[in-house]
C-alpha cells in the first residue's frame, strides 16, 4: 500500500529523498504520526490501551473505504454524491437478506456488493447516456436511493443477524481489527489498480485529459462507467464492513458518510479536476479525521467544535498544499 | 469572397446567448421552453389527479411562497456557477444571516428592513470571505466552501446556544407576520383587492430581476461570466479576476442571506435550522434551467423555471400522498427524467440540423 | 492508391468545414495537404483518424471501405497521426504517453519494462535522448511535440498524418523530423504533411492536395509541377499579389511612448532597456525561450519588476494588472497563446471582442447588446474576420480568424501602445500578409508597436528597429534596413554574442 | 387609501362537523420508530371513532418547511383536523396558527411548542423533562446509587433536548454528589453509525470509569446497549421507548431499563379529542399541556407494561371528557 500520488510512472523507483519529502503524503504521514503521539501523551497512554486502539481502528475502516469510493470517481474528474446513501442501502439489503430472506451471510455479503456495483453502474450509464454532469446525476440518484434505503425496513433497526458476520466485525488479527485489515487490502488493490492495471491507467488518462485519452483510443464513456461502478462496489464494501462491525443497521446508515467521503481524498491530495489519485493520502487523511473523533471523546469536546475543527483542518491542509507548491515552484 | 460567407448569416438571435452558446437550435429545442412545457404538463397531470392542486389558499399561495424562497436559493448557487465554482455552504450562509437578523430584531429591536439589511451584510461578508480564500489560494471552491460549511455548522450552534435558549429567537419584528400570512388580496382599495400573491413573492422577484439584469447587461456580471469562461483569458483582457471571484461569491452570500430571510418569514422564526435543506435545491434550479457547472454561462429565467418545476413536483407528489420511500423515489426519477429530456431534445435537434 | 478519401462532407454548427473534399494517398510518397486557415485540413485529418465522423463521402484503405468509429479503429487500420494540438496526458510519463493506445500488458497490468523499452525505441527513431520516465509536464513545448511524433511512430503504421508538426520546433529539430519522414517514405509509407511553411513543404513533399473552403481544388498532383506562387494562388482562389506595406515615417525626435530602462524582473530578466515611439514598430526577436513573452507579461504587472523603470509617455509608471495597463496607459497585449490566454473559446465573438470595451460602453453599469454588436461588427469588418454570425462561438473559428478576434479586442479598446506576441504562428500566407498590412497600418495611424516574433522574415519586413534577446537578457539592437540577408546575419550573430561592428550595444 | 382586509376567517369560528365529516391527519416530524405506533392507532381510531378518515403521513423529513407543505397539501385534500409533531418547536406555533385560521382543530402531539404559549388547541405529549428525570433515576438505581453517569442525547439545538438535559441533571443533583454526571454527549442521534462510533470512542476513553449510561434518544440507545454488551463492561444502560431492538436488549440484559412514552395513546386520544373539537366542543383551557405519561420498564415488567400504558390512555380519554373539553 505504498503507492503515493499515482499519476505518472514516477521518475525512477523510490526517487530521491527530497522527492519523497516533497510529496503531500509525507506531510500527512508526519502530521498523522505527530497527532497520534501527541494524543497518546495527552491521554496518558490511554490511546494505546487495547480497547481504545481497537475502537480507533475498527471505525477507521469505513472512512477509508468510503474515501476510496469517492476517490475513484474523482480520478475521472467527477463526483459521486450517492456514496453515503448507497452504503446505507447496501447495508440494509444485506441485513434484510439475512433476516427476512434467510440467506447465509456470505450470500448476503455478495448481495450487498452486487447492489452497490449495480447502482454504481447505473450512475455511470446515466452519466454516459444523458451527458449530464455526474454531480447532478448522482444528486438525483441519491434521492432515489434514499427512498429505497428507507423502503427496506422503514425507520426500524435490523439486528441479531449472522453471528459469524458480527464476529468478523469484532475479530482481530495481530491486534488489528479484521475490518481494518480488509479495508487496507481493498486500499492496496485500489492502489494496484491505479498504479499498474491497464484499466486503471486508462481511467487516470480520462481524468487527466479526456480529449487526449480519446485520441489514444481510450473510451471515456467506458472509463466513466467503470469508475462509477467501482465507486458503487466500494460503497458496497463499506456497507459490508458496517453491517459486520456495528451489529445493527437502520435507514440512517450512510447519512454521515458523504462529507467524510470527500474529506479523506481531498485532504489526501486528490485533485477534483481528475487525473490524480492518492490511496496513501486518502488513508492517512481518514486516519487524521479519526484522530479528531477520538480526541473529541477523550476530552469531551462539544461535537460542534469538532465540526469547526474539521473545517479548519481541511482548509489548513489545502492551504498548506498551496503554500508548499508555491515554495517548490519558487525553488526550481 | 468565399462561398461560406455567401450563405445567408444566421438570424441574429434576439435573446441573450443561451448557456449553451449562441442559440443555433430551433426554438422548440430551447431548454427553457422545454422546461415550461414540462411544467405545464405536470400541472395539468396533477390537477387532473387532484383538483385540489388549484386550490388558491392551500396550494397556489404556499406554492408561490416556496418558489420565491427556492428561486433565490437557486440564484445564490447560480451566482458562483457563473464562475464554474460551487458554494457548498449556501445553507449555512443563509443560517448565519438569519442568525444575524434574529439577533438584531431580538437584541437591538430594529425594524424589519434594518434587520434584513444587517443580515444581508453578514451573508455578503461570508460569501466574500469564501471568495477571498478561493482567489488568494487558488484552492478549489468546492473544498473551500465545504470546509466553510463544516466550520459554520459548528459556529451556528455555538452562537444559538449562546444567544438564545438554544434554538431560535423568540421575538419577531413588526411586519413579519404580514409577510408570512398575507397576500395582496388582503389589501384593498375600495372594492379593488390585489391578486392572490404572497407578499414575499415580489421580494424574490426583485432579486430575480436584479440578478438577471446583472448577468445579462451588467458589465460586472458579464466580466464574472468571462472569468468563469476562462480565468486566464479574463486576466489578460484586463478583468480584475480576483475581485470578480470575490464579488460573485459575495453575491452568492447575499442571496443566500435573502433566501434565509424569506424562509424565516415563511416559517415564522429565525432558527438554527434555516438553510439545512438548501443544498440540493440550490443546484436543481439552475441545472434544470440549463446553467452548466462549467461556468461562463447562466440562465436566470431557467433557474426560476427549474425552482418552480421542483416545487411543483414536491407539491404534486405531496397531494398524491405518497409514502416517504416512494416520494423520494419519484422525486429522483422525475428529476432524472426532466434532466434527460433536455438531453434528448438536444440530440434530436442536432440530428435535424445535421440533416439540414 | 493506398488510402483514399472521397467527397468528404462535414458540417459544424454554422460552418461546412468539408464540402466534397478528396484526398488520394500513394504508398512511398510524402503528400502535402495545403490550404488557408479554416480550409478544412485538420478536419480532414480528424476524419481519417476517426475523431470526427463524416456527414458524407467515403474512406477506403486499398479496395476496402473503412468505417472509423473512433481513433482506435484508425490505429488498427495502420494510420498514425500527430494532431495540430498537443494531446498528452499531463501527469503521465513520456513512455506511457507514447504507448497509451496499446500499453503492453501482462495479466491486465502494465508491463513497465516492456513499455520503457518500446518507448526508448520510438524515441530512438527521432534521435531523442529522453528518459522515458520523465513526466510530460516537465517537457518543453518542442520536446512535447517530439514525443507526440514518437507516439505516432509507435503505431506500426503504413500511413502517417502530420498536422503542422513543426510549428513549435526549431530549424534543427524540423530537419531531423524531415529526415525521418524521408526514411519512412523510402520504406514504403505514405506520409501526409500539413504545414503553412511552404519552404519546408517544397523541400520534402512529392505530391500535393490543396483545399479551399472545404473543397479539393488540386488533387494529388505532383508538387514539382507548381511554383510556390501557383500554390498560393490555388489556396487563395485568385491571383495573389504580395503585399506592399504602407510607407511610414517615424519622427526620430518624438518622445517614446514606452520606455524601459534597465528593467530586471523576478523571472530573471536583467537590465532590459528599450523604447518605442508612436508610429514605430520595434521588433523583438529571439529564439524560443528567450524571455520575450515573459518580459511583456512583467510589463503588464503579471510578473514582478524588481528594478529599473518603465516610462509611459515620459512618466514613470508601475502597472499592476492588464486592466490598469489598458485604462490608465492605453497599453494592449495580444498574447501568443490565443487558445488559453487570448480567447474565450466557448463565448460568442461579440463577448470576445466586447470584453475590453464594456467599461466604455456601459451606461450606469449596464451594456446593451446593440451597442456591443455595433462596435464588434465594425472591427469584424475592418479586420475581415470570417464569421457566420457575431454570436458564433470563438472556438468555432479557424486559427487565423481566432487570431484576428484576439487582436480585434485590443483595437476596439483603442490602445495607443500595442504589444503583439507571435501574431502569425500557424497562420496561412494570405492571412499572414493581411496581418502584416494591418500591423503596418496601425503603426501608420500612430500606434507604438512592440512586435514579438520568432519569424525572422516577419520581423525584417515589419520592424523599424530590431531588438534581440537571448537568455532573458538584451543582446543588442539594430536599425532595420529591410535587407533580409544582411539583417538576418546580423541578428544571428547578435544572438550568438558576436559583436556587430557599428551597432549600439547596451 | 389602501386598507387591509379584516381577519374575518378566524372570527367566523370553526364549522361543526359530524364524525363522518371529520378527516384527521397525524403528521410526525419525520420518519422515526417512535411514531410507528401512530400508524396502527390511526387505523384503529378510524374504525372505532367512525370518522371520515385518519391518515398518517411521515414525509416531512425533519424539515419544517416540508412539514408545512405536507400540512397544507393535506388540508387541500380535505383533511380538517390535525395532530402534529412540530419539527421545530420554536416556530411550530406559526404553523398551528395557520391551521387554526382555516378553522381546523389542531393538536400538538408528542412535543409542545417552545416558549410560553401553545397555539394548538392542546398539547398531548410526554413531559420530556420528567421522562428524562425518571430515566436518570432508573439508571442511578441500577448503578446502586453511586458512580459516574453519562447522558447520550440528540440535537443540541432542540428545546426538547434542553429539557432532557435539565431532567437528567435534576436526578443527578438529588443524589447529593454520590452520582456524578461525567459527560453529556449531544448530537449523536443523527444516524446510527455516528452513535455507534461515539459510543465506541466513549467506552474506549472512559469505559472503566462509567457505571451508567442514560439515553434520551433512539440511535444512541441502540448503540449504547450493543456497545456495552460487546465491550463486556458492567455498565447499566437505560434506553428510551419500546422499539423491538430495545425490548430485545431488555430481555438479554444489555439494557437495564427503558423509559417508555405513550405514542399510541397520543395518537388515539389525540384523534378522539380532535373529533370532538371538530364536532363543536371547545377546550376549557385552550393550549393546555397534558402529559401523556412515561413509564420505567425493566425486565420484570416487560410483559405487563402495556396494560399500565393502556390504563393511562383510558384515563387520558376520560380526563378529556370530564375536564379538558367543554361540549354543549
Ligand atoms: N469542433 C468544431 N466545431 C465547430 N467548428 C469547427 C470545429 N472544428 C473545425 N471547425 C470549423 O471548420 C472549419 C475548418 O477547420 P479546420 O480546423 O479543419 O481548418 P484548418 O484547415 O486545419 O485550418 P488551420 O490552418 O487554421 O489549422 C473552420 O471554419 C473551423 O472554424
Ligand atoms: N525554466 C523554465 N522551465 C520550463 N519552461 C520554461 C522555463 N523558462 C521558460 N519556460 C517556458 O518557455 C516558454 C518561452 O518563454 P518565453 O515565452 O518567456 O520566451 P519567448 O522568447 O517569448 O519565447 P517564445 O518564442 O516561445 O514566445 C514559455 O512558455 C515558458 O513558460
Ligand atoms: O419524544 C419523542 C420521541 O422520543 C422521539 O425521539 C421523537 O421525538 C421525541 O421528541
Ligand atoms: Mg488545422
Ligand atoms: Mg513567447
Amino acid at each position: 500500500m505504498s503507492t503515493g500520488t499515482t499519476t505518472a510512472g514516477r521518475a525512477g523507483l523510490g526517487g530521491s529523498l527530497k522527492e519523497v519529502t516533497a510529496r503531500p503524503e509525507f506531510t500527512l504521514a508526519v502530521l498523522a504520526a505527530a497527532g497520534f503521539v501527541a494524543l497518546a501523551v495527552a491521554t496518558d497512554g490511554n490511546l494505546l490501551s487495547r480497547g481504545t486502539l481497537e475502537a480507533f481502528f475498527r471505525f477507521l475502516a469505513v472512512p477509508i473505504v468510503i474515501g476510496l469510493s469517492q476517490m475513484v470517481v474523482l480520478a475521472i474528474g467527477q463526483m459521486n454524491l450517492s456514496v453515503g446513501t448507497l452504503t446505507g442501502l447496501c447495508a440494509m439489503v444485506a441485513a434484510w437478506l439475512m433476516l427476512e430472506g434467510g440467506l447465509p451471510a456470505p450470500l448476503a455479503v455478495l448481495g450487498a456488493l452486487g447492489v452497490g456495483l449495480a447502482a454504481g453502474l447505473v450512475n455511470g450509464l446515466l452519466v454516459v447516456f444523458t451527458r449530464i454532469n455526474g454531480f447532478i446525476v448522482t444528486l438525483a440518484t441519491m434521492t432515489i436511493i434514499e427512498g429505497l434505503r428507507y423502503g427496506v425496513n422503514g425507520p426500524d433497526t435490523f439486528q441479531g443477524y449472522s453471528p459469524w458476520l458480527r464476529g468478523l466485525g469484532t475479530a482481530s488479527v495481530l491486534g488489528l481489527p479484521v475490518v481494518l485489515v480488509l479495508a487496507l487490502v481493498v486500499a492496496a488493490l485500489v492502489a494496484l489498480f491505479f498504479g499498474r492495471a491497464v484499466v486503471g491507467r486508462q481511467l487516470l488518462a480520462t481524468g487527466g485529459s479526456p480529449f487526449a485519452a480519446r485520441l489514444s483510443g481510450i473510451s471515456n464513456d467506458r472509463s466513466i462507467v467503470i469508475a462509477h461502478g467501482l465507486s458503487g462496489l466500494l460503497a458496497g464494501v463499506a456497507a459490508v464492513i458496517t453491517v459486520a462491525a456495528s451489529g445493527s443497521v437502520n435507514s440512517s446508515i450512510g447519512d454521515d458518510l458523504l462529507l467524510q467521503s470527500f474529506a479523506a481524498p481531498i485532504i489526501g491530495g486528490v485533485a477534483l479536476a481528475g487525473g490524480v489519485v492518492s490511496v496513501a493520502g486518502t488513508c492517512l487523511a481518514a486516519f487524521l479525521v479519526r484522530l479528531v473523533d477520538v480526541m473529541q471523546a477523550q476530552f469531551d469536546i462539544n461535537p460542534r467544535w469538532i465540526d469547526l475543527i474539521v473545517g479548519a483542518v481541511v482548509l489548513g491542509a489545502v492551504l498548506l498544499g498551496t503554500v508548499r507548491q508555491k515554495l517548490s515552484k519558487g525553488s526550481s | 469572397m468565399s462561398t461560406r460567407t455567401a450563405t445567408p448569416p444566421e438570424i441574429p438571435a434576439a435573446g441573450p446567448p443561451g448557456p449553451r452558446g449562441p442559440s443555433r437550435m430551433p426554438l422548440w429545442a430551447n431548454p427553457r421552453l422545454g422546461l415550461l412545457i414540462l411544467l405545464i404538463a405536470l400541472v395539468a397531470i396533477f390537477t387532473v389527479l387532484r383538483p385540489a392542486f388549484l386550490d388558491t389558499t392551500l396550494t397556489l399561495v404556499p406554492l408561490q411562497s416556496d418558489i420565491s424562497v427556492y428561486a433565490v436559493v437557486g440564484l445564490s448557487q447560480l451566482a458562483v456557477l457563473s464562475l464554474g465554482h460551487m458554494n457548498m455552504a449556501v445553507g449555512r450562509m443563509a443560517a448565519m444571516s438569519a442568525f444575524a437578523m434574529g439577533l438584531a430584531y431580538d437584541r437591538l429591536g430594529v425594524s424589519l428592513v434594518v434587520g434584513l439589511v444587517i443580515g444581508l451584510i453578514v451573508g455578503t461578508l461570508l460569501g466574500a470571505l469564501a471568495g477571498l480564500i478561493i482567489s488568494r489560494t487558488g484552492v478549489n471552491s468546492f473544498v473551500v466552501t465545504l470546509a466553510m460549511d463544516f466550520a459554520l455548522v459548528g459556529l451556528i450552534t455555538i452562537l444559538y446556544t449562546r444567544f438564545t435558549d438554544g434554538v431560535a429567537f423568540a421575538s419577531r419584528p413588526d411586519g413579519m407576520d404580514a409577510l408570512r400570512n398575507d397576500t395582496f388580496a388582503d389589501y384593498c382599495m375600495g372594492d379593488l383587492c390585489g391578486p392572490h400573491i404572497p407578499l414575499v413573492a415580489p421580494i424574490a422577484l426583485v432579486a430575480v430581476l436584479a440578478v438577471g439584469l446583472l448577468f445579462r447587461f451588467g458589465r460586472l456580471g458579464r466580466e464574472i461570466l468571462m472569468t468563469g469562461a476562462s480565468e486566464k483569458a479574463a486576466e489578460l483582457s484586463g478583468i480584475p479576476v480576483r475581485s470578480r471571484v470575490v464579488q460573485a461569491h459575495a453575491l452568492s452570500g447575499l442571496l443566500a442571506g435573502l433566501a434565509g430571510f424569506l424562509l424565516a418569514a415563511n416559517n415564522g422564526a429565525f432558527s438554527a435550522r434555516i438553510g439545512d435543506a438548501f443544498l440540493l435545491p440550490s443546484f436543481l434550479g439552475p441545472v434544470l434551467g440549463g446553467t452548466l457547472l462549467a461556468g461562463g454561462a447562466v440562465s436566470v429565467l431557467g433557474t426560476v423555471l427549474g425552482a418552480t418545476l421542483t416545487q411543483v413536483i414536491y407539491k404534486g407528489l405531496n397531494l398524491l400522498q405518497f409514502q416517504l420511500d416512494q416520494l423520494n423515489l419519484y422525486i429522483g426519477l422525475v428529476l432524472l427524467g426532466a434532466l434527460s429530456l433536455d438531453r434528448v431534445r438536444h440530440v434530436v435537434a442536432e440530428r435535424r440540423r445535421a440533416r439540414a | 492508391m493506398m488510402l483514399t478519401a472521397e467527397n468528404l462532407v462535414k458540417t459544424f454548427p454554422g460552418v461546412r468545414a468539408l464540402d466534397r473534399a478528396t484526398l488520394r494517398l500513394a504508398a512511398g510518397s510524402v503528400h502535402a495537404l495545403l490550404g488557408e486557415n479554416g480550409a478544412g485540413k485538420s478536419t480532414l485529418i480528424k476524419i481519417l483518424t476517426g475523431v470526427h465522423r463524416p456527414d458524407g463521402g467515403r474512406v477506403a484503405l486499398g479496395a476496402a471501405e473503412l468505417h472509423l468509429n473512433g481513433p482506435l479503429d484508425a490505429q488498427r487500420a495502420g494510420i498514425g497521426v500527430v494532431h495540430q494540438e498537443r494531446n498528452l496526458i499531463p501527469g503521465f510519463s513520456v513512455a506511457e504517453n507514447i504507448l497509451l493506445h496499446h500499453l503492453p500488458r501482462r495479466l491486465g497490468l502494465v508491463d513497465r519494462a516492456r513499455m520503457r523499452a518500446e518507448a526508448r525505441r520510438c524515441l530512438g527513431l527521432l534521435d531523442l535522448d529522453l528518459d522515458p520516465d520523465t513526466p510530460v509536464s516537465r517537457l518543453s513545448v518542442a520536446q512535447a511535440q517530439l514525443v507526440e511524433i514518437a507516439k505516432a511512430l509507435s503505431v506500426d503504421s503504413k500511413v502517417l498524418l502530420l498536422d503542422e508538426p513543426t510549428a513549435s520546433l526549431t530549424g534543427d529539430e524540423a530537419d531531423r523530423l524531415y529526415g525521418i519522414v524521408r526514411k519512412l517514405r523510402d520504406s514504403g509509407h505514405a506520409v501526409v504533411l500539413v504545414s503553412h511553411k511552404l519552404e519546408e513543404v517544397f523541400a520534402v513533399a512529392d505530391t500535393v492536395t490543396v483545399l479551399r473552403d472545404g473543397r479539393s481544388v488540386a488533387e494529388a498532383e505532383p508538387l514539382a509541377a507548381y511554383t510556390r506562387d501557383q500554390i498560393v494562388d490555388l489556396m487563395v482562389g485568385r491571383a495573389y499579389s504580395s503585399v506592399r506595406l504602407a510607407e511610414r515615417h517615424v519622427d526620430p525626435a518624438a518622445p517614446p511612448a514606452l520606455r524601459l530602462d534597465k528593467v530586471c524582473t523576478a523571472r530573471g530578466h536583467r537590465g532590459i532597456s528599450l523604447s518605442v515611439r508612436p508610429g514605430e514598430i520595434l521588433g523583438l526577436y529571439g529564439l524560443v525561450g528567450a524571455g520575450r513573452s515573459e518580459l511583456a507579461k512583467a510589463l503588464l504587472g503579471l510578473d514582478r519588476i524588481t528594478s529599473g523603470t518603465v516610462e509611459v509617455r515620459g512618466r514613470p509608471v508601475r502597472i499592476r494588472d492588464v486592466g490598469e495597463a489598458l485604462r490608465a496607459h492605453r497599453i494592449g497585449y495580444v498574447t501568443e497563446n490565443r487558445k488559453e490566454e487570448g480567447l474565450f473559446l466557448d463565448q460568442p465573438i461579440t463577448r470576445n471582442v466586447g470584453v475590453t470595451v464594456w467599461r466604455r460602453l456601459a451606461r450606469a453599469g449596464l451594456v446593451t447588446d446593440r451597442a456591443e454588436r455595433r462596435l464588434v461588427t465594425r472591427y469584424v469588418d475592418r479586420l475581415g474576420i470570417r464569421i457566420a454570425s457575431p454570436s458564433q462561438l470563438a472556438g468555432q473559428l479557424s486559427g487565423g480568424n481566432q487570431q484576428k478576434v484576439s487582436l480585434a479586442k485590443w483595437l476596439a479598446a483603442e490602445c495607443e501602445i500595442l504589444i503583439v506576441d507571435e501574431p502569425t504562428v500557424g497562420i496561412d500566407v494570405r492571412t499572414k500578409a493581411a496581418f502584416h498590412e494591418l500591423i503596418a497600418e496601425l503603426a501608420g495611424a500612430g500606434l507604438a508597436l512592440l512586435l514579438i516574433s520568432s519569424d525572422l522574415p516577419e520581423i525584417v519586413t515589419l520592424a523599424d528597429r530590431i531588438a534581440v534577446m537571448n537568455g532573458f537578457g538584451l543582446r543588442g539592437e539594430l536599425v532595420n534596413d529591410h535587407d533580409y540577408a544582411r539583417m538576418s546575419q546580423a541578428i544571428i550573430r547578435l544572438i550568438h554574442d558576436e559583436r556587430v561592428p557599428g551597432e549600439r550595444l547596451e | 387609501g389602501c386598507t387591509r382586509k379584516s381577519d374575518d376567517t378566524t372570527a367566523a369560528g370553526a364549522p361543526t362537523r359530524t364524525p363522518d365529516q371529520v378527516k384527521i391527519a397525524l403528521v410526525p416530524g419525520g420518519a422515526h420508530p417512535y411514531f410507528q405506533p401512530w400508524k396502527d392507532a390511526a387505523a384503529k381510531a378510524k374504525s372505532e371513532l367512525g370518522v371520515g378518515d385518519v391518515t398518517f403521513n411521515e414525509t416531512s423529513d425533519w424539515d419544517q418547511t416540508k412539514q408545512n407543505d405536507v400540512l397544507k397539501s393535506l388540508a387541500a385534500q380535505g383533511y380538517n383536523a390535525f395532530g402534529v409533531f412540530g419539527v421545530s418547536p420554536e416556530n411550530i406555533n406559526a404553523t398551528f396558527e395557520d391551521l387554526k385560521r382555516q378553522g381546523f382543530p389542531v393538536a400538538s402531539l408528542a412535543s409542545c411548542p417552545a416558549g410560553e404559549s401553545d397555539k394548538a388547541d392542546f398539547c398531548l405529549s410526554t413531559d420530556v423533562q420528567l421522562a428524562a428525570y425518571k430515566a436518570a433515576q432508573a439508571a442511578i438505581e441500577a448503578m446502586g446509587g453511586q458512580g459516574d453517569l453519562v447522558h447520550l442525547t440528540g440535537n443540541k439545538v432542540d428545546s426538547n433536548t434542553q429539557r432532557r438535559i435539565a431532567g437528567v441533571q435534576k436526578a443527578v443533583d438529588e443524589t447529593g454528589g454520590k452520582v456524578k454526571l461525567l459527560q453529556t454527549v449531544t448530537d449523536v442521534d443523527k444516524d446510527l453509525q455516528t452513535a455507534q462510533k461515539a459510543v465506541a470512542d466513549l467506552l474506549a476513553a472512559k469505559g472503566d470509569q462509567i457505571q451508567g449510561i442514560v439515553n434520551t434518544a433512539y440511535n444512541p440507545a441502540v448503540a449504547a446497549a450493543e456497545g456495552v454488551e460487546r465491550a463486556k463492561l458492567p455498565i447499566k444502560v437505560v434506553a428510551i421507548d419500546d422499539d423491538k431492538t430495545i425490548l430485545a436488549g431488555l430481555r438479554n440484559g444489555s439494557v437495564a431499563a427503558t423509559v417508555l412514552q405513550n405514542p399510541a395513546g397520543q395518537a388515539s386520544v389525540g384523534s378522539y379529542a380532535l373529533m370532538k373539537l371538530a364536532g363543536g366542543c371547545t377546550m376549557a383551557q385552550p393550549g393546555v399541556i397534558i402529559d401523556s405519561g412515561s413509564f420505567v420498564v425493566t425486565k420484570d415488567d416487560i410483559d405487563t407494561y402495556d396494560a399500565d400504558r393502556q390504563a393511562k390512555t383510558d384515563e387520558l380519554k376520560k380526563a378529556f371528557d370530564s375536564r379538558y373539553l367543554s361540549c354543549k
